[in-house]
């Protein structure tokens, strides 16, 4: 019997595909449309202790190969996120509760409270390119990252997984030191900082003037960061950026991860996309005479 | 598999400003790009916002017709001909073409998204009901005349035609002939109202609802509405679609994604 | 009467459109090829010590927005590129002798030999992501880029151009650290980091295992560098990184390039690709009214 | 404005097996993808090597006509039925079908090239010499009367037809009967002396050349000659582009772009 399951740091999930986050995670009711849509888990928007409008429109750039945005963190805040926490629980898969703050004992105390929402894991977004004061701002130190997850780490009991950003050259460095602070997973990766112009009117797109790149154009360089994590860790790494079909997924999980996310390639082909996912995933291990797809995880490394 | 093709993002400039109502007025520009009728486009005027607004005209020389209610739709109604401004899109699900006679109801500027499609209809199968508070704040009356047998109008105040508003008179055109479907567009609680009205009556509906737009292309989820994604399997929903939402005509969001009773 | 000439650190170019490096850069006969195609400029192959044969194939993954390379710098040796700059300065542009080393005297005496070869410039290859021991290795580090452009400065009377890497968060201090030692211009960018596995072999396709990513997929990430690098710098800046047409030439332009470079499109556009780019540039500048291209460097930071 | 539109890149599997001559064997697969007589692909054989083939089938079941000649194609003329490799492509510029009556030359291996562009020539229109140094060399004689109405052979040894060179042979028929146009693949010796004879005898000729090849796809520049890409602008170049050539038959360039006298 081919099976899709995966164990996630604990986390049981049906299958390996999971809602990146900021991609129809800020309400649960759009929450529990992926789980229809087939994913195996839901992250949620980032969410910070007030709420937050995030950047003026534009907040996004379509390109041919992705998307470029800055939407800047908008939320409703933590105290109003449990009524969306409890929505997206009716899913029947596990919900991972993103959260960005600026020190260590806000990460703490918004993780903890995700936790009491019923948070089977909690993300740590140590990589939003586009929002001054969190993210990738503290991402890039190894020293304030294990700072902030050994925090967390000490202050709930589900899994804590960090995503990081791929905007310098420390990956490593620093996921190795998440680990050390006892991260139970690392997400990689977050958007690349990036920027449009529009010629007509001399000036860049989106008001923030740089944003993020996701899609398909950064999915090579996840698939290296991916490989390159999973030569330096012991725990599990989530693959995401540019994955939307079941080929791209199965890049990542042949480099190491043990399951992905998904975020713009919900743009265009819908909540489907997941299920789609998996399906194409059944149909290559059922041609190769593969029966878990755990048997897959890093065999591009042999 | 791909559902959706890539939108394109170009510079247009007025070609025309009609006035159609107190502080409403159309904005012509030629766009040389494909859109079907109750499709939207984002429209970003820079150093200001990019907000959404339905197409009101969709041939080559396209259409958008602006209600001045705040700091972009101010900027939008102050260009001058020959202004140029960003437009990208179309996006979003507009209307199925209905068979047989139509009731099109409109409330405030919700007749731009509906008369792209009215025109795709022939005019004897058309009536419409155009509703508006006051006769000043009245649009898109002898345009809807012209693709349209039988035009009625409403005004909350009485100052022209129904006295009362546009679900009561599209209840009395209702009464008064058989229609096959109807199809709208308006303020929510408007919708709502008519909603309730066509479920009564067991006539099949589609509705073009608004929600705080961000992104416009299915990413951000700021637009949601019971999970379903007012920008791309909206702003068009049909009455089942509606039947099952939880959140029409109850609740919208805010900027941060926060609940806001309607 | 419109004009696109440009001076680029005193090289006088009659368009602002280059060659990059590494892209039919080889031999005399193709450099000169691109001249004819219009470029403004051309830049060579990047040019060891000693005859190298670069990686094993396969060295290049095509991708629907761009490329993949990990062509390992093969070239034939500075010994030997003395008879292609005679037959590439006969193309009428400025050459640019692109060369890497791993010290900073292996950098001085191969751009002093570019500069015996009639070289109007040197560019160094302080990026490439794909050859151990070379390019982003030493230039990701501000000092040890300080120490080679200073040494070349020291040894060379023609322009020295740094070509940086984006794949670090330290590319301001980097270019600022160039700058501070002597260097008349800064390139920017050299390609992304990435890795591309092919699912049905299991493995990754390029036989270095990652290379570089080029093309329109990282267009927003140059555009980005250069726009950053123009408000730190005051010596002029090259863009490279997904030019494929005018407006994205102008892209680059507006956030501040004094001329921007073109390779991955002669891949699939030719070698007329420079002129297509010039004419619509020109085409622009007739539609509103501007005369020198020099009024648009920049303009998008107003 | 894009010239070239993206290759595939695919796995495939050997679909059939047949050997043409000692150390010289065929593999067909299956390969949905349009071709064009003349085109190359590469293919690559993880943990070996990726090289450029001509397609000497390029209907649905395609095929490469692999000569052993070093570690790449030792590895290639190992594989077995169902054994997997990957193409991309196809890449390059092939042959333009001509009018009138043809004269094929083909040397070695160049017959893989040229057999795709004759099937496509009404076989009483098409005349063929092919070249090799000895009988056991001698590739596609049957293949190549299927589509021509007169198949002669030369051996440098004498040990099957002609005793001589395919140039002399060629030259032999071109004196037998009148020809419009040449084409030919082969040792670029071989292409070199056909060029002059054929630019003698002012006949219109393309010819199929061979470079080392890296990227196959027009960028690295390792394949240039006299500047032109042989894997964009060739492989097969006409009469009045080989004229222009400083180096044609005369050099070529070594893995690390060094020149190679011929
Ligand atoms: C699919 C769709 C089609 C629309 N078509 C039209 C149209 O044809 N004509 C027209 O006049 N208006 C239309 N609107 C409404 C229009 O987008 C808002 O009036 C406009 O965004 C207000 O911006 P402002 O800066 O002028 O006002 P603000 O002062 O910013 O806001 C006034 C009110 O407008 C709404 N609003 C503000 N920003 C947005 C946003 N980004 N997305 C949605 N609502 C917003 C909010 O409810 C707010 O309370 C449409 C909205 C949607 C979602
Ligand atoms: C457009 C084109 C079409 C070709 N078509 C055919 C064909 O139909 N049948 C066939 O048997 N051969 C063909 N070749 C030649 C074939 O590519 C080489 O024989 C093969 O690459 C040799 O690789 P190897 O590892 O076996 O030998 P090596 O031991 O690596 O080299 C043997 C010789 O082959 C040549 N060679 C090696 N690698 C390459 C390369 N990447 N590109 C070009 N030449 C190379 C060199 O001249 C070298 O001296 C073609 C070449 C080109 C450029
Ligand atoms: C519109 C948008 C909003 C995003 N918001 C967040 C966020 O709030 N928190 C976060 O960690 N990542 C956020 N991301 C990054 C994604 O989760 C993901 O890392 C990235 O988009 C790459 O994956 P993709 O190519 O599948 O989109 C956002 C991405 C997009 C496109
Ligand atoms: C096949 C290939 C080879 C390259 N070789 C070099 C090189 O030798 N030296 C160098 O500085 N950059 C090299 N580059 C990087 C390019 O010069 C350029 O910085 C990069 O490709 C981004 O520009 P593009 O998108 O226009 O290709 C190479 C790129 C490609 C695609
Ligand atoms: S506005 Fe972003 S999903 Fe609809
Ligand atoms: S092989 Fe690279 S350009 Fe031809």
């Amino acid at each position: 019997m081919i099976s899709l399951k995966v164990v996630l740091a604990d986390m049981d999930m049906p299958n390996p595909t999971m809602l990146a986050s900021g991609i129809m995670g800020e309400t649960g009711g759009s929450l529990l449309a992926m789980a229809k849509g087939g994913a195996g888990a839901l992250v949620t928007k980032s969410i910070g202790s007030v709420p937050r409008a995030g950047h003026r429109n534009p907040t996004l750039v379509e390109l041919e190969h992705g998307y470029l945005n800055a939407m800047g963190l908008p939320n409703p805040g933590i105290e109003h996120f449990g009524k969306e926490m409890a929505e997206a629980l009716m899913g029947g898969v596990p919900v991972v509760g993103s959260v960005f703050g600026a020190t260590p004992g806000e990460f703490a105390e918004l993780a903890s409270r995700m936790e009491a929402y019923g948070a089977h894991a909690v993300e740590l977004n140590l990589s939003c390119p586009h929002a001054e004061g969190y993210g990738m701002e503290l991402g890039m130190d190894p020293e304030i990252v294990a700072g902030i997850v050994k925090e967390v780490r000490s202050r709930v009991n589900i899994p804590v997984f960090a995503k990081l950003t791929p905007n310098t050259h420390r990956l490593i460095e620093v996921a190795q030191a998440a680990e050390g602070a006892g991260a139970d997973g690392i997400v990689a990766i977050n958007t690349l900082k990036a920027m449009r112009i529009d010629v007509d009117m001399r000036r860049p797109v989106l008001h923030n003037l740089y944003g993020g790149l996701s899609g398909p154009a950064v999915r090579t360089v996840g698939v290296r960061c991916v490989y390159e994590l999973y030569e330096a860790l012991k725990i599990p790494i989530i693959g995401v950026g540019g994955v939307e079909d079941w080929r791209s997924a199965l890049e990542y999980i042949m480099v190491g991860a043990a399951a992905v996310q998904i975020g713009s390639a919900v743009g265009r082909r819908g909540s489907q996309v997941f299920g789609d996912v998996c399906s194409g995933i059944h149909g290559y291990m059922m041609d190769n005479g593969i029966q878990q797809i755990s048997q897959l995880v890093g065999v591009a490394h042999d | 598999m791909i559902e959706r093709a890539l939108t394109r993002q170009e510079t247009v400039s007025v070609a025309a400003i009609t006035e159609e109502a107190e502080n409403v007025l159309t904005l012509r520009f030629d766009w040389d790009q494909l859109a079907a009728p109750g499709q939207f486009v984002m429209v970003w005027l820079p150093d200001v916002d990019e907000v959404p607004m339905s197409l009101s005209y969709i041939g080559g020389r396209k259409g958008i017709t602006v209600k001045n209610v705040g700091e972009a739709t101010k900027a939008l109604t102050s260009l001058q001909v020959g202004d140029r401004f960003v437009v990208r899109g179309p996006y979003g699900r507009g209307y199925h073409l209905p068979q047989g006679k139509i009731l099109a109801v409109g409330g405030g500027t919700g007749m731009a998204s509906l008369l792209p499609a009215m025109e795709r209809i022939p005019a004897d199968r058309v009536d419409t009901a155009i509703g508006a508070r006051t006769e000043k704040e009245l649009i898109f009356e002898e345009r809807a005349k012209g693709t349209s047998s039988n035009v009625r109008v409403s005004t909350d105040d009485g100052s022209k035609g129904f006295h009362g508003n546009a679900v009561q008179l599209a209840k009395e055109m209702m009464d008064a002939s058989d229609h096959d479907a109807v199809i709208a567009c308006g303020p929510e609680k408007m919708l709502y109202y008519l909603h309730q009205l066509c479920v009564e009556k067991g006539i099949p509906h589609q509705m073009s609802l608004e929600r705080y737009m961000k992104c416009g292309a299915g990413l951000c989820g700021s637009c949601a509405i019971d999970g379903k994604r007012v920008c791309r399997e909206g702003p068009v929903f049909s009455g089942e679609d509606l039947k099952e939402m939880k959140e029409f005509g109850r609740q919208r969001r805010d900027e941060c994604g926060g609940r806001v009773r309607l």
